[in-house]
C-alpha cells in the first residue's frame, strides 16, 4: 500500500502543558484533522531525546512531531531553549540518513492554539502524502 | 609623533589663518604633519544630503591614501571634515565588504588608517596637557574664554567617539593648561548652522547671536574654536552688538607659546583680536600693531 | 507477571458514537499481559470507578489502562481510584481516546484504528511502569525575610500573625526602605511615615518576629522547607541590649558628614539615628566617618556621655547560622542615577534634583524641615519644572521599560509644591501618562485641574543655567512647538531601577533575574511571587517597579504562600523526578548546568574494584527541587540519568507500539 | 485644516519606510513621537514641520508632505537630535534621506536658495576636486540671482586674505569625477 492510498503516521511528542492541551482543545472544539497523527506526552519538548525521533523513524514513521510551548514560556522556563539548538542539529543529522529534513517538525503550540495543532497536523499530512512512502531500509542501515 | 594631515578646502581659503597656527603651533609641539597627497573635498555640508554613496566615497578615498602613508594615523584641523571622515570611516568599519567597494569606487586600495582625529583631540590627548603645558612662555593669566566645541566634533558620539556630547571638557582643559580661565557657559555644543551661512543668512545670524549672548553672559572675553566653518560663522553672520572675538584654539596656544599674532595668522581675523590680547598684556612690545 | 486491565469509556455517547469500541476491546484483548478488558458508560462517575476497583481484585490486576478522556481530565481520579484498592497509584496509564481520537476523528471507520493504537501504546506503556512514591521532607517553620522595606515588614507581619516565626534581615541600620523616605502618598495623600510607622514598631515588637538591623544574608543552601542561612551582622559599635536610644551620644558627637537617608541633603553625625521613627530606635556609629576609627583613636565623646555604657568600639562582626523552612526576597529598588543626562546637567546643577530628592526636601522630618528650599540658596522655588521618564523609556541612555511609579508620584509633587507654594505655578513635561490604577486617574486630573499644573507633552531635550536660574527647552508635541520655562527649580523623575547588587543577591539566594537586575517570578501572570526555586518568594519592587499597594498586595502573597507550605507537616514532593543510575554515571556533570532548578549535585562514591578502593563523582538529584521536566535525562550520554513516570523506557516502548 | 486620508498614505507607506531605512539605517517606526529631537534642533523655529513631525510623516506614508517640507532642507545636519533620542532614531540620517529621495523624484526644493547652494557646491568640487569657495559662491549667485548679498563681507574676507581668487584644484582632475560616476552607478 503506497502512502498516497494510506494516511502518513506521524508521531508527536506533545508537552503536557501547552501542546498536548493545545490538541485536547482542538477536541474540545471538535476541530476536525487527519487522522495521521499519535501522540506522545511528554512533560517538556526538553524531555525529548532525539534518540526516540531516530527510533521513529527506524520503526517506519512518516513524520515526527515536537511540539511544546512558545520559547519564554516554557513551563520549566529554559527547557524549551534546549530543544531548539539540539533539534537544530538533529535536522542536520537526518540529512546524513537520508531523511528528508521536512519529515520533521518543530512547533510551538499554546494551550489556545488548538486550531493550530490541528493547521499543524494537516499541513504535515499533506506534505508528507506529497513526499511519498519513505524507504525505511536506509535508515535501518545508517542507524545499526 | 608624525601624523597624515588633511587640511580641508577651506584651509585654501577662509581658513588660511587656522591653516598657519595649525601648522605653527604642532611644529611647536613636534607634531610632524604631512599633507595627504592630492587630497580631495570630503563632501561637507552637500554631499550627504544628494548621494549616501558619494558621502562615504569622498572622504573615503583619503581615508585610503591616509593609510598607504603609513603613518600614526589622520589628522584634520576641521570639524566639519573630522565628522565627514568619520562617518565614512564608522561606515567602513561596519562591513567589511564596504572596503572592496570603496576601493572600487575610488580606485585606492582601502586599508585602515585608524579613528580620523581632530587636531584638538591629538593635542590633548596624544600630546597630553603636560606637555602642551611645558611649552607655555607667555601663561594667558586673566584671559575669560569660552570653549566652543560646536556640533560636528562631538556628535552623534557613536561616529565621534570623542569627547562627552554634551558637557566637553577637552578645550577648556586645554585652555585652563594655557593658562587661560575657561569659563562655564550653556551653548558649547550648540549648533552655528555653518551650512546654512550662505543660503539662510538670516537664520544662522539667530543662531549666532544665541550663542555669543549666552558666551557673553557667562563673562567670555572670547570664544575659542576649532574648526573653520564655526569661526568663519560666528565672526561672520553675528550682528553689530558682539565685539567678542573669535579666535582658533591653535590662536592661543601659539600666543602662549611665545610666537607672534602674525605668524599665527591672527591678523587675518575679522574684528580686532589684538586689541583683547594687547589689553590683556599677552603682546610682547614688538608684536603691538603688526598685521 | 504483568497483569493489565483495560477499562474502554463510552463518555456516554461522546466516545462510544465515533469510535467501535466493540472492535477496539476485541483487538486490546489480544495484546500480551493483557488481562482484562471491559467497558463502562461512564468511568468517572463512582459506579464507573468501582467497576475498575472490582477487577482489580477479582482479576489480580497489577497494571490498568483506562482508555477515556484526557490525563489532564481524569489522571487523578483514577489514579485515586485504583490507589484506593491497594495498587500504586502510578501503575495506571491513559488512553486519550476523547480529545484526541472522537472529537477529532468522528467517522467510524478511521476514527478506530486510531484508538486502537492509542490504548496499545498506553498498554505498552503501563508494562513498563513501576510503582513509585512520592518523598517527603520535613519543615523547619521559620521563615526569612529579606529586606526591611513596606514589603519586608508586610510580609513578616502577616507570617508572624499567622503563628509562625520570622527572621527579617536588614541591611541599614532601620527598617522602613524607601517608603519611610517618602512624603505622602499618593493616591490619597496619607503621610507616608503616619502609615508606615506603625507597621514598623509592631515588627519591631512582635515576639515572633527577630529583627536584625545592619545584617546581610551571606549564604543559602539547601531547599524548600530546609534552608541554611548564614546572616552577617554587622559591627554596629552600639550594644544593643545596653542602648537605650536616649540620644546622648548623637547629640554630643562633633562630626558631621552627609546623611544617607536625606540623599546627602542634610547632615547626620558619625553616630546616629537615620530618621527620628527608625527602628530599632538605636544609633548605629559609622565607622567611616568616625573620628575615633579614622583619625587618632581619641575623641571618644559618645563612650563618655553613654550612661549605660552601650558603645562598643570593639564590637566585631559576628556571622549567624540559622534554619528556615522558606525565604521571602524583598530588597527593593534604586533610583536611576541621571548623571549619564549630560543635556540635563549630568547631574551639576544644583537645582536640578530627583524626585527622591524632592521628597526629602517636602518632608516635615526632612532636611529643610518640609520648607521647599532649592539646594543652591535656600529660595523658595516659584517655578519648578517636573520632567517625567528620566531614564526610563530610554533605550539610548536608560533602560527600556516603564518605571510604573513616577507619573503618580509627579502629579502628587505637583500637588505638594501648590499646598506649600501657593504661588507657585508648576510644569510637568510628560510623554504619556499613566494613571492605570484605582483612583489614580482621577488623582491626576486633580493635580491639573484644582492644582493647576501645566502638563506639557514632549520630552526635555536641554536644560542650561541662566543667570540664576535653568532654562528648560522641550517640544510641546501637541501645539508642534519648541517651548521654554524658565525654573528655578528641575525636579526629574529618574527610572525605578534594581539595587546594584541585585544580582549577587540572586546568585547567593539562588534564583533568576533578568537582564535589567530584576528578580523573575516563576510565571508572569500565574506565579508571580514565586521564584523557580522552590520555598523563595517575591515582594516588592525588587520584582519590578511597583507602588505602595502593589507592593503590599504581592507582599501578603508572598506571605500566605509561606504560611501555605508551613500548614503541613511534611512536604509530599511528586515522585516523577529524576533519578541517576550511579553505576552507569559516568561523572560527566552534563546534566547539572541543564537543570532549571539547580537540582543536581554531585557527590563522591566509594565502590571496590577489585580488592581496592575507588572514589569517583555521580550526580544526585534532590528530589524536593526537581520539578521533572526530564532535560537532563536528554543531555545524558551514558543512559545514567532517567525520569521516573516517563523514563526513557517507557518512551521507547511507546514509540515502538506506536509504529508498528 | 485638510483632512489626512491615512488609508490613502498608507499605500506608498511601506515603500516609503523601506527607501528611508535603507538610506538612513535607522526604522522611523521605532519613533514615540516624544519631541526631544525638535525640542534640541537649533533649527526648529524657521521649519514648517519639527523634526519630530517629519518621522511621523514618514510613520504614516506620507511622502508628499515630507519630500515637500521646508525642514529636510533647513536641517543644518547638527545631529543633536540622534544624539539625544531615547529610541535610538537616526534622525538626521532620515533628514538626509529624505533629501535624497527629494532629488530622486525631481521634485523642486521647497527652500530654492539652500538647495542651490548645495548643488553649487557639488559642482565645485566635482569641477577641481576641491570647493573654491569664490567660484562657489559667484556660481550660487547666479543661481539664486542673489548678487548683491552678502558683497560687505565678501570684500572684508578679501581683505584679509580670506577668499583667494585662484583656485587650487587637484592636479588631476579625473580623481573625483571618477568617483561622483561610482557612486551614480550605485545610486
Ligand atoms: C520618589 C518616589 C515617590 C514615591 N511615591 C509613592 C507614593 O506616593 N505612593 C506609592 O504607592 N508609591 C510611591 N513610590 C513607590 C514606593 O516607594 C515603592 O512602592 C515601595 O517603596 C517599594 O517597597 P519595597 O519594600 O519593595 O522596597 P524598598 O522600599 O526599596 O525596601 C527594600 C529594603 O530592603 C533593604 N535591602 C536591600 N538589599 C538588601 C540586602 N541585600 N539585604 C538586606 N536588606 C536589603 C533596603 O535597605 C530596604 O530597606 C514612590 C517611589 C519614589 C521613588
Ligand atoms: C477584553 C479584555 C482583554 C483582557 N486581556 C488580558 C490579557 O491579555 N492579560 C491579562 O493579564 N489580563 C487581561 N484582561 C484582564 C483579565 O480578564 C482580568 O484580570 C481577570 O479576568 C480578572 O479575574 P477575576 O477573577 O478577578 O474576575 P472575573 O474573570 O470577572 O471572574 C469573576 C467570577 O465571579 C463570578 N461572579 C460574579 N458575581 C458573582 C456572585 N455574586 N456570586 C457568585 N459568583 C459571581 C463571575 O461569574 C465570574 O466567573 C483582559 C480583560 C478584558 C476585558
Ligand atoms: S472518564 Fe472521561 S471519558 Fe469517561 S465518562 Fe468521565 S469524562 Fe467521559
Ligand atoms: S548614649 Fe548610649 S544609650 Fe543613649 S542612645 Fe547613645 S548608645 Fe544608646
Ligand atoms: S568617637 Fe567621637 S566621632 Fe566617633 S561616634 Fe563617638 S563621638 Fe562621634
Ligand atoms: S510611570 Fe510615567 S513617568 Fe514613569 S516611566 Fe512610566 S510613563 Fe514615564
Ligand atoms: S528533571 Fe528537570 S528539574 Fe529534574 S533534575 Fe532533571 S533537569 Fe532538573
Ligand atoms: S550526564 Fe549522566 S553520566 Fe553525566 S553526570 Fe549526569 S547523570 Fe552522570
Ligand atoms: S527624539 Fe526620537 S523618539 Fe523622540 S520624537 Fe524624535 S525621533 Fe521620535
Ligand atoms: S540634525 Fe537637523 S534635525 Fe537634527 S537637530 Fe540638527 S538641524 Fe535639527
Amino acid at each position: 500500500m503506497s502512502v498516497a492510498e494510506r494516511e502518513p503516521k506521524i508521531v508527536g511528542f506533545l508537552c503536557n502543558w501547552c501542546s498536548y492541551a493545545g490538541a485536547d482543545l482542538a477536541g474540545t472544539s471538535r476541530t476536525s484533522y487527519p487522522t495521521s497523527v499519535r501522540v506522545i506526552r511528554v512533560p517538556c519538548s526538553g524531555r525529548v531525546n532525539p534518540q526516540f525521533v531516530l527510533r521513529a523513524f527506524q520503526l517506519g514513521a512518516d513524520g515526527v512531531l515536537v511540539a511544546g510551548c512558545h520559547p519564554g514560556d516554557c513551563h520549566y522556563s529554559t527547557g524549551n531553549y534546549f530543544t531548539r539548538r539540539r533539534f537544530l542539529l538533529v535536522k542536520r543529522f537526518l540529512d546524513y540518513l537520508g531523511i528528508d529534513q521536512r519529515r520533521f517538525r518543530l512547533r510551538w503550540i499554546s494551550a489556545s492554539e488548538g486550531p493550530k495543532f490541528a493547521e499543524t497536523i494537516r499541513e504535515m499530512t499533506e506534505e508528507l502524502r506529497q513526499l511519498g512512502p519513505r524507504d525505511a531500509a536506509a535508515v535501518e542501515a545508517h542507524a545499526e | 609623533m608624525k601624523l597624515a594631515y588633511y587640511p580641508g578646502c577651506s584651509s585654501h581659503g577662509s581658513a588660511a589663518d587656522y591653516d598657519r597656527s595649525a601648522r605653527a603651533v604642532a611644529g611647536a609641539l613636534a607634531l610632524e604633519l604631512v599633507d595627504v597627497p592630492e587630497w580631495n573635498c570630503c563632501g561637507a555640508s552637500s554631499a550627504h544630503g544628494a548621494d549616501h554613496r558619494l558621502a562615504m566615497y569622498l572622504p573615503g578615498r583619503n581615508l585610503a591614501v591616509a593609510a598607504g602613508m603609513g603613518m600614526g594615523g589622520v589628522v584634520t584641523p576641521c570639524a566639519a571634515c573630522y565628522s565627514r571622515l568619520n562617518r565614512a570611516h564608522h561606515w567602513l568599519a561596519e562591513d567589511r565588504r564596504r572596503w572592496l567597494e570603496l576601493s572600487a569606487a575610488v580606485g585606492v586600495p582601502y586599508n585602515d588608517v585608524g579613528k580620523p582625529r581632530s587636531l584638538l583631540e591629538v593635542v590633548v590627548g596624544d600630546v597630553g596637557l603636560e606637555a602642551v603645558a611645558a611649552q607655555v612662555r607667555r601663561p594667558l593669566k586673566g584671559l575669560k574664554a569660552a570653549a566652543y566645541y560646536g556640533c560636528l566634533m562631538l556628535k552623534p558620539p557613536e561616529v565621534a567617539r570623542f569627547d562627552d556630547p554634551e558637557n566637553p571638557r577637552s578645550m577648556d582643559d586645554l585652555l585652563q593648561a594655557l593658562g587661560a580661565q575657561p569659563v562655564r557657559w550653556g551653548f558649547k555644543t550648540e549648533c552655528c548652522g555653518a551650512s546654512l551661512s550662505v543660503s539662510r543668512p538670516e537664520l544662522v545670524e539667530k543662531l549666532v547671536g544665541d550663542i555669543l549672548d549666552n558666551a557673553s553672559a557667562a563673562g567670555a572675553e572670547c570664544v575659542v574654536t576649532a574648526c573653520p566653518m564655526c569661526q568663519a560663522n560666528l565672526e561672520q553672520r553675528r550682528s553689530e552688538r558682539h565685539r567678542l572675538p573669535v579666535f582658533y584654539f591653535t590662536d592661543l596656544a601659539g600666543i602662549a607659546f611665545g610666537l607672534s599674532p602674525r605668524e599665527l595668522g591672527i591678523p587675518m581675523h575679522l574684528g580686532e583680536p589684538l586689541e583683547l590680547l594687547r589689553g590683556k598684556g599677552l603682546l610682547a612690545a614688538g608684536e603691538e600693531g603688526q598685521g | 507477571m504483568k497483569r493489565v486491565g483495560v477499562f474502554l469509556c463510552w463518555c456516554g455517547s461522546n466516545i462510544s458514537s465515533a469510535v467501535d469500541l466493540d472492535q477496539v476491546a476485541e483487538q486490546t484483548a489480544l495484546l500480551p499481559h493483557v488481562v482484562h478488558v471491559e467497558q463502562y458508560k461512564y468511568l468517572c462517575s463512582d459506579p464507573g470507578q468501582e467497576t475498575v476497583r472490582k477487577a482489580i481484585k477479582e482479576h489480580a490486576l497489577n497494571r490498568v489502562v483506562i482508555a477515556a478522556c484526557s490525563p489532564r481530565m481524569h489522571e487523578r481520579t483514577f489514579r485515586r481510584a485504583v490507589g484506593s484498592v491497594g495498587l500504586n497509584p502510578h501503575l495506571m496509564e491513559i488512553a486519550n481516546i476523547r480529545e484526541q481520537c472522537s472529537w477529532v476523528h468522528p467517522d467510524k471507520v478511521t476514527s478506530t484504528p486510531v484508538a486502537v493504537d492509542l490504548v496499545r501504546t498506553a498498554v505498552a506503556k503501563a508494562v513498563k511502569d513501576i510503582p513509585l512514591e512520592p518523598s517527603y521532607v520535613g519543615i523547619e517553620k521559620r521563615a526569612l525575610v529579606v529586606g526591611g522595606g513596606i514589603a519586608g515588614i508586610q510580609a513578616a507581619l502577616d507570617i508572624a500573625d499567622s503563628g509562625y516565626e520570622v527572621v527579617l534581615v536588614e541591611r541599614e541600620p532601620t527598617i522602613g526602605g524607601r517608603m519611610a523616605q517618602l512624603d505622602k502618598t499618593f493616591p490619597t495623600l496619607d503621610c507616608s511615615s503616619c502609615i508606615l510607622t506603625p507597621k514598623m514598631v509592631e515588627a519591631g515588637q512582635d515576639p515572633r518576629i527577630r529583627l536584625l538591623t545592619y545584617a546581610e544574608v551571606e549564604s543559602l543552601s539547601g531547599y524548600i522547607g530546609n534552608f541554611e542561612a548564614r546572616i552577617r551582622m554587622k559591627a554596629r559599635s552600639v550594644d544593643l541590649d545596653r542602648c537605650t536610644g536616649c540620644g546622648d551620644c548623637w547629640n554630643k558627637c562633633p562630626y558631621r558628614s552627609p546623611g544617607e537617608f536625606d540623599l546627602g541633603l542634610g547632615k547626620r553625625k558619625a553616630i546616629y539615628l537615620p530618621f527620628p521613627q527608625a527602628v530599632p530606635n538605636k544609633p548605629v556609629l559609622d565607622r567611616a566617618t568616625c573620628a575615633y576609627f579614622q583619625k587618632d583613636g581619641k575623641c571618644q565623646v559618645c563612650k563618655k556621655v553613654c550612661a549605660p555604657g552601650a558603645i562598643d568600639f570593639e564590637q566585631q562582626d559576628e556571622i549567624l547560622e540559622e534554619r528556615f523552612g522558606a525565604v521571602v526576597v524583598a530588597t527593593g529598588f534604586d533610583l536611576w542615577d541621571h548623571g549619564r543626562y549630560g543635556e540635563y546637567g549630568a547631574g551639576q546643577h544644583p537645582d536640578v534634583i530627583s524626585s527622591l530628592e524632592f521628597e526629602r526636601l517636602v518632608s516635615a522630618s526632612g532636611p529643610t524641615d518640609g520648607k521647599i528650599k532649592r539646594p543652591s540658596d535656600g529660595k523658595l522655588p516659584e517655578r519648578v519644572v517636573f520632567i517625567q521618564c528620566v531614564g526610563s523609556r530610554d533605550e539610548a541612555k536608560g533602560v527600556p521599560y516603564c518605571s510604573k511609579v513616577c507619573c503618580m508620584y509627579t502629579a502628587k509633587h505637583a500637588i505638594l509644591l501648590k499646598e506649600k507654594i501657593p504661588s507657585s505655578q508648576s510644569y510637568v513635561f510628560y510623554i504619556d501618562v499613566r494613571a492605570a490604577g484605582k483612583n489614580y486617574e482621577e488623582f491626576y486630573r486633580r493635580a491639573t485641574v484644582e492644582y493647576g499644573a501645566q502638563y506639557i507633552r514632549g520630552r526635555v531635550s536641554r536644560i542650561y543655567p541662566r543667570g540664576d536660574s535653568l532654562v528648560v527647552v522641550g517640544e510641546d508635541t501637541l501645539l508642534g512647538q519648541k517651548v521654554e520655562v524658565e525654573a528655578d527649580l528641575v525636579v526629574l523623575a529618574t527610572a525605578v531601577v534594581s539595587r546594584s547588587d541585585a544580582p549577587q543577591v540572586a546568585q547567593k539566594l539562588g534564583f533568576s533575574y533578568d537582564q535589567h537586575g530584576f528578580f523573575t517570578e516563576a510565571h508572569p501572570k500565574l506565579a508571580p511571587v514565586e521564584t523557580n526555586t522552590a520555598g523563595i518568594f517575591l515582594a516588592g519592587a525588587c520584582q519590578g517597579p511597583k507602588d505602595i499597594p502593589d507592593t503590599v498586595a504581592q507582599a501578603g502573597a508572598a506571605a500566605a504562600k509561606v504560611v501555605r507550605l508551613f500548614a503541613k507537616d511534611q512536604l509530599e514532593t511528586e515522585p516523577t523526578v529524576a533519578r541517576v543510575d550511579r553505576a552507569r554515571c559516568a561523572g560527566c556533570e552534563w546534566c547539572r548546568p541543564i537543570c532549571p532548578y539547580k537540582a543536581i549535585e554531585m557527590e563522591a562514591v566509594t565502590e571496590r574494584v577489585g580488592s581496592g578502593q575507588v572514589a569517583r563523582r555521580v550526580a544526585k538529584v534532590n528530589p524536593s527541587l526537581c520539578h521533572g521536566c526530564g532535560a537532563c535525562s536528554v543531555a545524558c550520554r551514558s543512559g545514567a540519568m532517567n525520569l521516573l513516570g516517563f523514563s526513557n523506557e517507557q518512551v521507547w516502548a511507546e514509540v515502538e507500539a506506536l509504529c508498528l | 485644516m485638510a483632512v489626512v486620508d491615512l488609508t490613502e498614505a498608507a499605500k506608498g507607506r511601506e515603500e516609503l519606510l523601506t527607501r528611508v531605512r535603507e538610506l538612513a539605517e535607522t526604522d522611523p517606526l521605532a519613533c514615540y513621537q516624544c519631541g526631544k529631537c525638535s525640542a534640541g534642533c537649533p533649527l526648529s523655529f524657521a521649519m514648517d514641520y519639527q523634526p519630530r513631525q517629519i518621522i511621523r510623516l514618514v510613520q504614516l506614508g506620507m511622502r508628499e508632505q515630507a519630500l515637500g517640507s521646508s525642514t529636510i532642507w533647513l536641517c543644518a545636519g547638527c545631529a543633536t537630535c540622534t544624539t539625544r533620542c531615547p529610541r535610538q532614531v537616526k534622525i538626521d540620517g532620515v533628514m538626509d534621506a529624505l533629501r535624497q529621495l527629494a532629488g530622486q523624484d525631481g521634485r523642486a526644493p521647497r527652500e530654492r536658495e539652500v538647495a542651490a547652494f548645495h548643488t553649487s557646491f557639488l559642482e565645485s568640487v566635482r569641477r577641481g576636486g576641491r570647493v573654491h569657495e569664490l567660484g562657489m559662491v559667484g556660481s550660487y549667485k547666479l543661481r539664486t540671482r542673489r548678487i548683491f548679498q552678502d558683497g560687505g563681507l565678501g570684500w572684508n574676507l578679501l581683505r584679509h586674505r580670506r577668499l583667494p581668487l585662484k583656485a587650487s584644484p587637484l592636479r588631476d582632475r579625473k580623481t573625483v569625477e571618477r568617483i561622483f560616476r561610482a557612486a551614480e552607478v550605485r545610486g
